[in-house]
Parts: C-alpha cells; structure tokens; sequence
C-alpha cells in the first residue's frame, strides 16, 4: 500500500506542454508514473512523450480515465484549473506553482470539499510513492520503497528528510510536500490519518515550519494515532512570526514561535527532532 | 505586506469609509503649514511599517503651528522598534466619546474570512480578546459570499452600537468587508473607530495587509503608490535590491552568507547554522526554477555584504535543477568573483550533470575555485553547516 | 382555507416606518391582518400602530413569530431584504416595490427556492385573502370572501375583476398579484397549482398581458387540474411584443403575442374571457 | 434599453472583446473625412434602435471616399421601420471566412443565464436555432455563478472553432459574460463574430439590451453617454418629456387620450376603447403611488396632444390613492385648462376623499368641470370605455 498515489494511478498533468510541465511529465514517466495525458488549451491532438494532450481536463478524463492531476501553470491560472480539474472528477491534485493568491486557494478549498477532491499544494514539491509513482518536481535519487511516511511544508526538506530515511535503510511509504504557501489545499491532520490508515507505514516523519497554521491542526489527531509520528520545525532560530494584527491574534490564536510548535507537538505525543541525524536515531528507540 | 496607515485610510475613503481630513508631512515646515490650514489641535503621528507606535512615543498632539513644529521635530529624530520616521500625518485631533474595533481576516486553518467586532477597541483589543471573549464579537464568511446589510447590523447591534449609529456602522462594516475582498487583503483594521463628542464616526487607525501575490490583478493600488513591501517594517537597500531581481531576501545580524536551495531549507538551515554556533547574516530562498543568472544574483547579494566573512550554500535539486545551479555559480564565478570563501553542496535532480559542470570549469580556470569547497551527496548537510561556521570563523579567511 | 394567507398568519412590514409602509401597515390593520411587527434598521423599539418596530427579520421573527413579510422598501434595497426574510426563516414574501433589478430578481428566486420561501412580486398589490387578511396595496372595496380564486400579473386588473365576482356573489377565496415585473418571484402555475388544492376555490381567474414568459408555463398544469380556469389576456390589440434579439427567441421560444397566449391557454382547457363581463357569465355556465 | 451598435461595441472594447477600428459620423464629409483617414474599403453602418437593418437597405459598401459620401447621402435619407437614420457608423471592410454567434441572454421562466453560441452565425441564426437546433450550444448558469475559461472552451469546442483559435474564442466568450453581468444586461450579442481573411477575430456587429431599473447602480455607463430608452426606436418629443417627469408613455396612432391607473389595465384599457371600435393615441402607467403633480402632468401630454379628441379616465385607487389622483385632476383643470373632453371613474383606495375633493373644486369653479364627465364605483368600466369612444367621434367634440 501508499497514500494518495501508486502505480495504479492515472495521472494527468495540467499544463503538459509548457516548458516546465513537459520537463517534469518526462521525468515522471521516465520514473515510472502512469502519465495517460494532459492538458493545454488550443493544442489537443498533439503529444507530449506518447501522451495524448487535450484542451481540457474533462476530454482527458473521459478519454484515459486520468483520476489524479499535477497542475504546472502559472499562479494566475491555478484558480481556474483546479477548479476544472474537480468538477471534471479529479480525486487528487498536486498543485505545483507557488504564489497563488491566498483567496484564490481559500475558493479552491471550498470547490474541493464540495467535489470530495485532494487538494495539495500550492507551491509543493509534490508527492511520491517510490518506486510506484513520482508526481511533481522531487529528485528521485533521495527515495527509495520502504516503511516511514513524511509530510512536510518545504520541498527541500522533504529531500532531506528522505535522503535520511533512504541512506539508513528505512525507505518511504509516500512522501507528501504540503507545500510552503501560507493557504493550502491541505492539512497536516489531515494527511497524517490517511498514514494512520495505511498498512506499510510504520511511522511519519512531519517537517512544520515558522509562520504556518498547519501544525497546530496536527496536535489534534497524533494524540489518537497509533502510528508514531517525528515532528521537525523549521525556523527555531529565526525571529518570532509577524502577527497578522489584532485580528490574526483573535482569529488564528497566539501563533506560536517555532520552539513553541515543538513543544506542542511534543506534548501532543509527536517525537521531537533536530537535524536530519536524530531522525534514524528516534527511529530506532521506537523499534520502527 | 503592510500598508502605512495614511495609504490604509485612502483605500478606506475610497470605499466611503469615513476617515479624518489628514495630509502626510516629509518635513517640519510642511506639518506647520497643514496645522495652519487645518486651523484646530492636532494629532500628528509617525508612518511607520510596525506596531507598538503609541507606546513608543510616535503619536503626539498640538495645539498649533508653533508648537506642532516642534512636535514634529521630536518625532522625525525619534526610531521606532529600529525603524526611522520620514513621514507624518497630521490630522484634527478629535474629542472621543467611544472606541470601537472593526477587522477582517482569514482564517487559515479553517479557510474562512472572519469579520471581528468589539465595543471596545484600541490598543487592548487583544488583552479583552483573551480576558474577555464575550466582548468580541465574529462572523465567519466564505471567499465566495457577500456581507449583507442585515448581517453587519446584528454585528453593530451585538458590539453596543445605538439605534441613532446603526446604519452608519453597519455601512461601514460592510464597506470594510468588501475592501478586504476587492482589495485581495490579508487584514484590514479599524482601530479605533471612533464615535466623537459630535456624534461623527471616523477610522481613526487604519491597519492593511494585502496579499503580494494577488497584486498582479490590482493595477488600481499600484497607480495609488501602493507597491510590494514587508510585511514589517521598511526594506533596506540589499533587501530592495533583492526584490527587484525576483530574489526573497531578508538581512539579519549574523556573518555566515546563507545560499540555500528552496524556502524550507533556507528556514532550516539557518537553524543548523545557530546548532553549530554561527550567525547566519540573511535568509533566502532561490524561487521555483531559478535561471542561472538569478544564481548569479543571489551570490552577489552575499560577496557584496561586508558582513559576510563566509558563505554556505546547499543545492537539493528539485525544480531547481542542478545544472542551471551549477551555471549560476560558474557564471557568478567568471563575472563577478568571489571574495569570500564558500563551502557548498549539491544533490538531487541533474545533479551529475551540475557536478560535470563544475569539473570542467574548474580544469578551465582552476584559478576561479581557490575558495570553493565543493561537497556531493556523500558529505553531510550536518557537516557543511558545521564547516561554513569553521570557515567564517577564521581569521584573515577572506 | 385559502391559500397562502389567511387570518392566522403572523405578518411583518419590513420599511414599517417608512411614508408608504406605514399607510398601508394601518390599511392592513384596519382591515384585520395580523399584523404582529415590522423592521426598520435604527429604528428597533419603536411602535407604529402598536406593532413593535425591530432593527432585523431576525429579531422580528424571534419576539413575534413573524411567517408572512410585506416588503415596502426603495427597488435598490430589495434583493438584501428578501434575503435577509428568507434567512431569517419567512415562509411568504411579498414584494410591493416595482423597478427592482433583473438580476437582483434572479438572485433572490434561487435565495427564495433553497430557503423554502415563496416570493410574490416584485410590483405587486400584494395577495387578499377577504376578511381575513389583506398584505400590500389592494383596495378593500373590490374584494368580498368567496369562492373564486384569481391570479394577476397586474394590481389593477385584480380590482377590476375582484369588483366584477363581489358584484356577481361569487367573491374571492383569494386574490394573488404576481407583479408586473419582468422577472418575478413565483409563476401563474404555481399559484394555480395552490389554488387546485384549496376546496373553497371553485374556479380561479388568471389574468395575463403581453410581453411575459410566465403564462406559458400555466399551460402546463392547467391540463392536470379539476378547478377551472378562466383567462384573460390584456394587450391583445397592441403591437406585438419586442422580442429580446436573438437569444431571447433562441432561449424563450417565439414569444407570443397576447391573442396568441389566450389561444394557448384555451388550448390547454383555460375559458377565455375578454371583458370583466364575461367572467361572471363564463362562471355561470361552468357551474360554478 | 437597447443600445446603438456603436455603443455595444464601445462596451466590448471595455471588456477586451476585439472590434473593428470604426468611427460614426452624423454628416457626409465626416463619412469622406474617416475614409480617408482608414484608407481602406470600407462598411458603412445605419445606427439605428431597431433591427432588420440590413435587408432594409442600411448597410452599404464603399471602396474610397467619394463612392462612401454617395452612399452615406442614401443612407441618411433612408428610413429604417419609419426610424430616421441620424448617424452612421463607418468600419474596414473585411474579407470573411466565417461566422459565428454568442449571446448570453436571460431564461426568465427559468430564472437563469443562458450562453447562447453557434457555428453558424449571422441574419440566419433563429432560423438555424428552429430547424437544426443540434447547431447551437446553450449552457446556463447561476446569477450567481462565474463562466470559468475551460467552460468557455467547451462552448468554443463545439461550435467548431478549431484550435488556433480555441482560447481566444474562449477569452471574448468569458468577456462577453463578465460585461453581461457588469452591466446588468438583459442581452448582449455578438452576431456575427466573424473570422477574418487574415484570422482576425473580430465582434463585426453588436446588439445590446440593458436592465432601466438597474442603471442607477452604473455610473459608467452614464459617464459612457449611454442613457434610459426604448428596446426598439428613438423616443418622440413627447415620449422624451414623459420620461423627464418620470411617466411610462408610449404616443400610438389613435386619438382617445387614455388616463388610465396602473400598467396592467395601461394595456387592457386599451384593447376595451378598441372593443367599442375607437383608437388609443398612447399607453401610459402613472407608476407607483403617483403625486398630484405627476397625475396632472399626465393630463398635460395629453391635452396638448394634438391627436387626441377625448380622454378615458380609470382609476382603481391600489397604492395611487384617489385623493392624490383628485387632487391631481383638479391641479390640472385650475393651473392648465383643459381643451378635450374627459369621461372617467374612479374607485378603490380613499375614493370617497377623492370624490369630496371633485366637489368642492366643482362647487368653487363648476367652469372648470363643464368638459368633465365623472363617474364613480355604479358605473361600469366597459360603460366608461363605450363614452370614451363616443366622445372622440362627436364634431365639434372640442
């Protein structure tokens, strides 16, 4: 088993003829991801690496059955792909580009609870099930099929953290990049219950970082999990967050320094680490 | 980023949002002669990007020109929280019967707006916030619905506003709430709304924080002078230089040049810096996919700071590719040169192919990688944060 | 019974306070509506006619158990305040102000259909139920309880035939005004489909004109009713109606004129009339 | 309120829809002047407010300047459904590969938008919509709902727009639907959009229809020059001081003066004076609850109609109460005088005040009342009708 993607996925990638989106269509499908095709309006009929391209996402869906979507278009475009993207049917979506406005992703949430879609992203890394299916921008040297889960805000962490994972023989289930913008299809809790549910992993190594309202979310679910989780935050060492005013305070609460997301996190009964190091090291006080 | 709160209140004007007859002062002639036209006490207050400004002594009042003058002086040589005052407002000073709060936000864990209301406003709205949570009153909304009339009344009704005020706030609250929406805002703030002795309800703080990545589709505030800021606090020079290469960039105290690959890891690896004991001087992040010649940019900003004894840099190739990294660097390398010393490592997508780059250049010019360390996948990211803080701790090391 | 309102219904004004609202608010009372309260932002706590004044339906319905809404209020804040009585849990609205917005219209029928709230108007005289309740502009002098129920896009034309059935001793079980509006809140079916299930309505009048769409779709059910229907159709001798281009006769089907209206209605079992003369003839030899 | 060609185009230039490189001219050297100035052949357009305007002659081709002023001289002589042609609008002419056609109009009994789009556009398109409506591609929408662009592309697909031109289509598609409910439009057309020689896309023609009721929320379009008229022709004289004193009125051709309370019996009224043979000389509504003012400026266009050789009154006293409407009668009768003859009747809403105040007035000045045939609740209205008729067929009647 994985989370959210496997080889059984039939993926499609918005915005496949463009220079970014073909490159990393490539690289997915060189990787092994089932890429059935993608979108780019105007040119449907032609191909991209023996992909069929169509103008839009219903077209692709009804003709390859695609039921997952990676998005490479520019931020101004998100809104309306996503949206396209679940009133098509698509399951799962992995938002790639960054700076997208923050009521664009807000309206794009709302459409996909209503659609029962997946949304991850913006500007994520994407998700990968090694050695099953690699969706987005990540390196496939750092991963390798194995038994730890992560989910993480930062792409290059994420990279870190599964070098880690692959270099001490414990491998991945599914890496999931949440993405670093600050509204995001989704959430820490979230994903961590789909791990929870989810036979191969063993544990989940989350990486948070400063200024996000993700983490806290995730202290509501770790305390019921059976599945271990490792907590990194990012920025312990950095200026406290800006407050977003008054309002943010009353609204989002006292957002917490990233020291004070650790301590959370840990008093939610997620294990604490600090460099890269400590996380083989946890894992193997825990018997994982 | 944050607006001043003179640009906050002309977005306030411009959705019939009451707010004082005010005008901005550079100079202290210039505030005289407003307080002469205005001919009534006046309050004059420091623009500055931060909070705190009450208690630090930028809000002040006078009575006239004279005295306005001098006022003013005291309050062009005063720094708040580090930043320097270059601009004031004058306004006319009001007498005060009450003070309200109005605000709108997002609520991100939740994905919703929320219009935030209490019959006590000022500066302690956040201490009634948590000592008194019956006296906020919120109204949570979706992205994609209005604020009706009806809606804002029973707002104004539930935070004390009398019968003879309620249309009046209502419109307000509405407005405010369709600037926030109009605008692509972050937060916006009325604090205080003011009811003044002669029964006049005036905005008589604005806070405004618009979303930078929804400028593009807002021409109107950039013909308003309203252009991409901090969300706290003036640019410096390096940092505006930075922006206008397309670069994040923000300057801190330390002297370890941090050129790290994605946001997470500029986070973090400045965490790393602080475990093995050093002081990162900046943060950065390369952008999705960064050009060879934004590479480039990037290690001129570094080798440009005197305060930078040394440079750490960190490549985990994503859709940052590796090879466009490495001719970033090479690029920066012929160009510009380097002037410091610089450990770096470099793993992830095309990463060989950044590596054959890196090899051929330096059996070109050997002469160019005298102070490049250059470590692969099989070093630690642990171990090149340790030796950065090695390297910028030597002496004589530039 | 009736239909829609009757001597039990607990009505509210919303612009109570207002020059047109209050005269009519003392009409309705004078003739026995139960009449229980209005709103008038600002001017909560005040009495007109010793009906409690509140600031929102909210209130009004909360302190009175307000059912029914009489709108009286400028074109320009009626789409807000039928939104605000359909939120606030009114069950009929009616809406007197004429000149309201299309697209307001269009707004608060899809506000009035997920909220259960049937509409009447805009530019309506309102709805009488004789002797027990009259809401809106109608003048008391036509209307007599009765056994025949009629259904108007026109205020004017309702007097004219209400006087016609009290003079003939038919009356009225209840006399319904569409609005004269482009768009309305309700439709002659469904009106006549309310009619068809009230036992004191023997008969019902429906009294069209040219230009609307809304007579057409009486032809829909009047096939399916027992109660008979009488129609009649103003604007038969005047140039036919403009159609609205192209795309109104692409997507409203050739509008017809008004003698081509009647012949429909009358094709689909309606017995036309052309004066008010023949209403009560056309009665008497129906039986009824 | 149908606007000019010229004026629906003005609109879609707004909205980012192409449109031809036009200008309009009110005289024939303006029409030499712009052919000259484009230096092309060129299309020369009647504007007029009523369609059928090409198979009645007011569209007509010019190759040079003296050939267009022969041709606008024809034109503006011409007439179009009786309307004068005051104005024309001069366009390049284009070599036409082919036509398409969008609208988005409201579906009333519904309460929806409606897209409209076909790949056979032009004078033909109803014809096509009856006898092969597997040609037109309808998709409606929510009031409240947004036209995304992939939708677009949908309609764009299947209408035949092949793939060069698929997101442009698509973009004038999504254009035409945000200036649709910008403008509170009860129509907007685009027919025909035309594929040019050279793969332009360009808006050859508009027709655009605005909600009166909804104009007092655009002040653009005011600022346009875009002001209240008729769905179909220019008003008369008349009919524009009606408007002024904010009274429907419509002039027809007959000579009964009709007076009548409320739109709905405004238009059955009528057709009763054609059941007992007469002609009305116009329709008119005294709107809501009308003042004594506006009821005698009713009878001042009529009176001073020319035409009209006897005037029915009607009034059910609904929200227009008879004492207004008596008042009103007699403010006319003592200020203006009355020259025809009147027969009326009133009931309904505080009619007995209304007949208190007819006879005082009579009493005071029974001069004024002796053209003034008053009927009250015991006549019937067909009776009133049948005097209506018998008035105006009297010599001498005046």
């Amino acid at each position: 088993m994985a989370i959210l993607v496997d080889k059984n996925s039939r993926v499609m990638v918005q915005g496949i003829t463009g220079g970014t989106g073909q490159f990393h269509a490539r690289r997915m499908i060189e990787y092994g991801t089932r890429v059935v095709g993608g979108t780019s309006p105007g040119k449907g009929g032609q191909k991209v690496m023996d992909c069929p391209v169509f103008d839009t996402v219903a077209e692709c869906v009804k003709e390859t059955g695609a039921d997952v979507s990676v998005v490479f278009l520019p931020a101004v475009a998100v809104k309306e792909a996503a949206i396209e993207a679940i009133r098509a049917g698509i399951k799962f979506l992995v938002v790639i580009p960054e700076h997208i406005p923050i009521h664009d992703m807000l309206h794009i949430r709302e459409e996909a609870v209503r659609g029962g879609t997946i949304v991850i992203g913006g500007n994520t890394a994407g998700i990968i099930t090694p050695g099953q299916a690699n969706l987005g921008i990540m390196p496939d040297i750092a991963f390798a099929p194995g038994r730890v889960g992560t989910v993480s805000r930062s792409g290059s962490i994420t990279y870190y953290v599964a070098d880690t994972l692959t270099r001490t023989g414990y491998g991945e289930s599914t890496c999931v990049g949440l993405g670093g913008d600050p509204v995001l299809g989704s959430t820490f809790d979230e994903i961590l219950l789909k791990f929870e549910a989810d036979d191969q992993t063993k544990a989940v190594v989350m990486t948070g970082e400063i200024g996000g309202v993700y983490e806290e979310r995730a202290c509501t679910v770790i305390p019921k999990m059976k599945t271990p989780v490792l907590a990194m935050i990012g920025g312990i060492f950095a200026p406290p967050g800006k407050r977003m005013g008054h309002a943010g305070a009353i609204v989002e609460g006292k957002m917490g320094t990233a020291k004070e997301k650790l301590e959370m996190l840990a008093d939610a009964g997620a294990h604490p680490c600090r460099t890269f190091k400590d996380i083989p090291e946890t894992l193997k006080k825990l018997g994982v | 980023m944050r607006l001043y709160e003179f640009e906050g209140k002309s977005l306030f004007k411009k959705y019939e949002i009451p707010i004082p007859e005010g005008r901005t002062a550079a100079g202290i002639n210039e505030v005289a002669q407003i307080v002469r036209e205005l001919n009534k006490p006046v309050v004059i207050k420091a623009q500055v990007l931060t909070g705190g400004r009450g208690k630090a002594g930028g809000v002040k009042f006078a009575d006239n020109a004279d005295t306005a003058q001098s006022v003013a002086e005291n309050l062009f040589n005063l720094k708040i929280k580090g930043y320097p005052v270059n601009l004031l407002l004058v306004e006319p000073k009001y007498e005060i019967k009450r003070e309200f709060y109005i605000g709108v936000t997002i609520d991100r864990a939740n994905y919703k707006l929320v219009v935030v209301a209490s019959g006590e406003g000022g500066v302690d709205i956040e201490e009634t916030a948590e000592k008194h949570p019956e006296k906020i009153v919120k109204k949570t909304l979706s992205v994609q619905q209005e604020l009706y009339t009806f809606e804002a009344l029973e707002i104004a009704k539930q935070i004390g506003i009398t019968s003879e005020h309620l249309k009046t706030v209502a419109r307000i609250i509405v407005n405010l709430y369709l600037m926030f929406k109009a605008t692509d805002a972050k937060l916006v703030e009325i604090n205080p709304l003011v009811l003044t002795a002669d029964n006049q309800l005036i905005a008589a703080d604005s806070r405004v924080s618009l979303d930078d990545d929804a400028l593009f589709r807002h021409p109107e505030l950039k013909a308003m002078g309203i252009e991409k800021r901090h969300e706290e606090g003036e640019m410096t020079s390096r940092e505006k230089q930075a922006t206008e290469w397309g670069i994040p960039y923000l300057d801190l105290d330390g002297d370890i040049g941090m050129f790290p690959g994605g946001a997470g890891f500029g986070i973090m690896g400045n965490d790393f810096i602080h475990y093995y004991g050093g002081q990162p001087a900046n943060f950065m992040d390369s952008g999705g996919g960064p050009s060879p010649e934004r590479i480039a940019k990037m290690l001129v900003l570094l080798d440009e700071n005197p305060d930078v004894k040394a440079i750490f840099g960190a490549r985990f190739g994503g859709i940052s590719r590796c090879d466009d990294f490495a001719k970033g660097v090479v690029m920066f390398l012929k160009e510009h040169g380097l002037s410091k010393p610089i450990v770096m490592r470099m793993t992830g997508n095309m990463w060989q192919e950044g590596v054959k780059i890196f090899q051929d250049a330096k059996n070109e010019n050997p002469e160019l990688f005298e102070k490049v360390e250059f470590h692969g996948i099989e070093t630690p990211i642990e171990e090149i944060s340790r030796r950065a803080v090695e390297l910028a701790g030597m002496k004589g090391g530039n």
